[in-house]
């Protein structure tokens, strides 16, 4: 009961914040929106049985990528005021086929799954493994090594394309 | 009872909801924001099937997504920065030109 | 129910409110300790020696009027110093104060959980901080606070590289991200980290004092060239919970620095046993202390030093602590092979 | 002053024009510099003066001759007996007036202790400025002393008039030269506190060193004076150069520095306390006896001519330039070289290129007050 009410809080602010995300007009607000949605995302992690995954969400999404988005929002609002970004939405007709594409889908699947019921996700207590760091930690190194390695090649690379992007002269 | 169809929906949802935001959005900065509501979305679905199939394999799927959409969010965001120095627009329709 | 509701909302309720408490009277503290450093006697009107004076400050900053400017972005402009506030204060759910105790006949530990994934979870709630800088920054629509939100904003993110990387030597040591578990590993260690890492130590003690904005790396707020910085537009309350937020970043950096390097509510030498007589004084009273005496350094080192200037901050940060902090990283990670 | 676009290899980026002062905490006073910045980096600047502008010098002109004394108080009101023995002496260069050796002495003892209360006022906020607190209220400990000092001799703390035109209002209460020497030797331990808090802390040489830096030459052709320009390595003191008051007859160095950075300029004041506490000694030791007051008439009136008198004030050389028409009882023509005036014009000079930082310790560095660069 609890993990319902849980998961419907967190779903109808993930989805609400999301909205507002996409349709909020000031860039920055939109950010910040982004942000309360990656902070509900990492509490659904939580419920899931994930903290390192929800820590590293937080840790990652929420205090890195995002700080990086406001930064780019904050140099480009500076010259212009946010009214002069406003423009007519494009493409609204293809964009929203799309979504009911999506939507007709996901009603097919909700369908299909009422009559073939899913096993319920069992509470943490049945877990034999939960979403326990050290466990991550070790199919990373393990089995995951060169996935492991090829992102932090990605990261590098990313790093150095950033730094020459941005770098008035080198 | 919250089964994965739960997270499922939810996730393809919030997929949705990205995807409107790429096609209907002008501002470029939108559109990398959408596509990290989809980043997301894909995740949730990771975690709640790693939660569900007993395997943290989806987990460290989700640690690796979140890594791409770092470096992702890196460059892109400069590119955004190095057009918009020279060109002074984030509309997503000026940028039609592959050198200037 | 009393076990699973009751106690736990009681902790929150006493250590928030402790925490408030404590911050007032941090701002007391250091009013008295930077007037004794400078030959003066500091507050004394308000009850005697002052002591009621963060009470007085309190009232006059609730009930002064509360600007807004004009072409400010309103909503950013009232959320910034909230979310300035709030991350400083729900770090403190797993800071461990104490072991478990018997208290009433009933078995009661002395922090408010303690999640396998304690440290990162304090990195992480600290690395959404920043927002409320360049959010004030940003919002004010003025040139000092965004000067200083984008100063403030490149300083945290920079130094929490080496902050956090010290933080990975710990773990290396102790073996464990739980917080109460990194003490206990102090405590069959028989010994401190802060002499197991002394690099990571003083990494850590300069990196929070920059995190803090404390001087001398308190650029953000820098009153002599940026007129006070991201909140030069604030006033009343919403200045007074910047203030507050501050200060309570430099009690959650003391904490931690006391868990992580000085072995927590451990008394000292807690392997000498010819030291039990100490044991009298209860566990928090050593938590206390030790966070009290980094309080008072970071007071002392205020009254000393001049400040930094923004390049040489940065250079400090990416090319001697970032580096050292890697190296440190390295070699403890080497000898931690070698031992096991 | 207009943003202007900045052409780079790759990108073009706008600069950002702020406004520090004419209200801000380290322009000390109403100084108001309006600084272009490509980033943290000050591109150029413009210095506004004239917040504080009270025209002392055409008020001067319908004054008569002592009346002016009072109004040379308000121009350095940090240094007010230096401006007081300025004017006096450039009366008395215009009459010809012989001041006698008694008066000379305690004018050259007050001018070294305006030398010192000044130089902490500086030091104090300079350190302020690169944010060092605590030595700001040490240095204001030890001017308490002097302000202290002050007003046992004239009865004020801040804007004195302690001068006549040939002498002295007063003579020096009794046991005051004891009390000059025992603030000497009090003073000697500080200005060494002052330098272990400073001189060779790290962030204070990393703020301080290579900042600011201008050659001998470019100083002396801004027109800078004082230590600004001693720092430069100029050997230029009108107390050795034209001696005044009693100079002549005491034993003193100059300092001056090698590089001509904030840093040297910093080390050259604090090298003026202790030449300072040196003329101080001497003189309140070997105060002769006699009358305070030369041969004035009753009526001062000094014949037709024009005359320019300098004398070194703890910010430079400040000059009077009077001409008397030798009718009337006012002057006819009154001027001042107000060395905060002239120090401030290398200020553009010197931001130039530096960081917004920057800005704040070189303002703090050529030590200006604006009661005097506006007058």
């Amino acid at each position: 009961m609890g993990q319902a009410i849980a998961f419907y809080t967190m779903a109808a602010a993930i989805l609400g914040f999301a909205v507002l995300v996409i349709s909020t007009r000031d860039t920055v607000h939109s950010v910040l929106f982004l942000v309360l949605d990656f902070l509900f995302v990492a509490a659904l992690y939580v419920l899931l049985n994930a903290p390192f995954v929800a820590v590293i969400q937080v840790l990652v999404y929420a205090g890195g990528i995002v700080v990086l988005y406001l930064f780019v929002v904050m140099l480009v609002n500076l010259k212009r005021p946010p009214e002069a970004h406003q423009d007519p939405h494009r493409r609204t007709k293809l964009g929203f086929g799309m979504a009911a594409a999506v939507l007709l889908e996901v009603a097919a699947i909700a369908t299909y799954t009422s009559a073939n019921p899913a096993p319920a996700i069992a509470a943490s207590a049945a877990m034999p493994v939960t979403g326990n760091t050290e466990q991550v930690g070790w199919l990373l190194y393990t089995s995951y090594l060169i996935p492991f390695e090829i992102a932090s090649m990605l990261l590098l690379v990313a790093m150095i394309g950033a730094i020459i992007l941005a770098k008035r002269e080198l | 009872m919250i089964t994965s169809t739960h997270y499922m929906l939810l996730s393809a949802a919030l997929f949705t909801i990205g995807v409107v935001g790429v096609m209907v959005r002008r501002n470029i900065i939108i559109i990398f924001m959408s596509i990290e509501l989809i980043l997301n979305a894909v995740n949730i679905n990771l975690i709640a099937f790693s939660a569900q199939l007993q395997n943290l394999v989806g987990q460290v799927f989700a640690v690796f997504v979140i890594a791409v959409a770092a470096a992702e969010a890196a460059v892109g965001l400069g590119i955004i920065l190095a057009f918009y120095r020279n060109k002074e627009t984030v509309n997503i329709d000026e940028m039609n030109l592959m050198r200037w | 129910m009393i076990d699973g509701f009751v106690i736990p909302l009681l902790k929150i309720v006493i250590v928030l409110n402790a925490t408030l408490v404590g911050v007032t009277y941090m701002v007391l503290l250091e009013r008295k300790v930077i007037a004794w450093a400078q030959s003066r006697l500091g507050p004394m009107r308000v009850g005697p020696y002052g002591i009621l004076q963060p009470i007085a400050d309190a009232v006059k900053l609730m009930i002064k009027e509360d600007i807004t400017p004009v072409r400010a972005d309103k909503w950013v402009f009232t959320a910034a110093p909230i979310i300035s506030m709030v991350p400083a204060l729900i770090v403190y759910a797993v800071i461990p104060f104490g072991p478990e105790v018997n208290l009433f006949g009933r078995r009661v530990s002395l922090y408010v959980t303690d999640v396998n994934v304690g440290l990162l979870y304090v990195v992480s709630v600290a690395s959404v901080g920043v927002y409320g800088i360049i959010l004030a920054g940003y919002s004010s629509n003025s040139k000092y606070p965004l000067l200083a939100g984008l100063r403030a904003s490149a300083q945290l993110i920079s130094y929490e590289v080496a902050v956090t990387l010290t933080l990975v030597s710990v773990i290396l040591v102790a073996g464990t991200l739980s917080m109460v578990g990194i003490v206990r590993a102090q405590e069959s260690g028989h010994v401190w980290f802060a002499f197991v890492q002394p690099m990571a130590f003083g990494i850590f003690f300069i990196g929070g004092l920059a995190e803090t904005n404390r001087a001398p790396f308190d650029l953000p707020e820098a009153e002599q060239e940026l007129t006070g910085g991201f909140h030069t537009e604030y006033s009343g309350m919403r200045f007074a919970l910047f203030f507050l937020a501050e200060y309570a970043n430099m009690i959650v950096v003391s904490s931690v620095a006391t868990t992580l390097f000085l072995g927590g509510w451990l008394r000292p030498f807690p392997n000498v046993a010819a030291l039990g007589f100490l044991d009298f004084v209860p566990v928090w009273m050593w938590f206390l202390v030790k966070s009290f005496l980094f309080l008072y350094v970071f007071i002392w080192v205020r009254a000393t030093l001049p400040r930094y200037r923004y390049d040489q901050l940065m250079r400090l940060g990416w090319k001697v602590l970032i580096p050292l902090a890697i190296l440190n990283l390295v070699v403890t990670a080497v000898i931690r092979v070698l031992l096991i | 002053m207009e943003a202007q676009t900045i052409r780079g290899a790759m990108f073009d980026t706008d600069e950002l024009v702020i406004n520090m002062g004419p209200q801000h905490p380290s322009t000390h006073g109403v100084l108001r510099v309006v600084l272009r910045l490509d980033g943290e980096k000050v591109v150029d600047c413009d210095v506004v003066i004239g917040y504080l502008h009270r025209g002392i010098e055409k008020l001067s002109e319908n004054r008569n001759w002592t009346q002016i004394i009072l109004l040379t108080d308000r121009m350095d009101y940090v240094a007010a007996a230096t401006s007081n023995v300025g004017y006096c002496e450039t009366v008395e260069k215009l009459m010809q007036l012989e001041v006698p050796r008694r008066a000379r002495y305690v004018r050259t003892i007050l001018c070294e202790l305006q030398r010192i209360a000044s130089h902490c006022l500086w030091v104090g906020t300079h350190a302020m400025d690169i944010g060092a607190m605590t030595v700001f209220l040490y240095a204001f400990r030890e001017r308490e002393l002097i302000l202290d000092l002050f007003e046992e001799f004239c009865g004020a703390r801040l804007t004195y008039n302690s001068m006549r035109i040939g002498g002295l209002p007063l003579d020096i209460p009794p046991g005051w030269d004891k009390k000059v020497l025992e603030f000497c030797t009090i003073m000697d331990s500080k200005v060494d506190e002052y330098e272990t808090l400073l001189t060779h802390n790290r962030i204070w040489l990393e703020r301080t060193k290579g900042i600011g830096v201008i050659s001998g030459e470019e100083a002396t052709g801004l027109g800078l004076c004082g230590p600004a320009l001693r720092g430069s390595g100029v050997t230029r003191d009108v107390r050795k150069d034209e001696p005044y008051a009693a100079y002549d007859e005491m034993e003193f160095d100059v300092p001056i520095g090698s590089d001509g950075d904030t840093y040297d300029r910093y080390l050259v004041r604090m090298e003026e306390f202790r030449q300072s506490l040196r003329i101080i000694r001497q003189a309140a030791q070997g105060i002769p006896e006699g009358p305070i007051v030369g041969k004035v008439p009753r009526l001062i009136k000094p014949a037709a001519g024009e005359t320019y008198h300098a004398i070194e004030s703890p910010k430079g050389e400040l000059g009077f330039f009077i001409v008397s028409d030798g009718k009337s009882t006012n002057p006819y023509r009154f001027r001042v070289r107000p060395p905060s005036f002239c120090n401030l014009q290398g200020l553009r000079r010197l931001v130039r290129g530096h960081l917004v930082a920057d800005v704040v310790a070189l303002i703090g560095s050529i030590d200006i007050v604006l009661g005097e660069v506006d007058r």
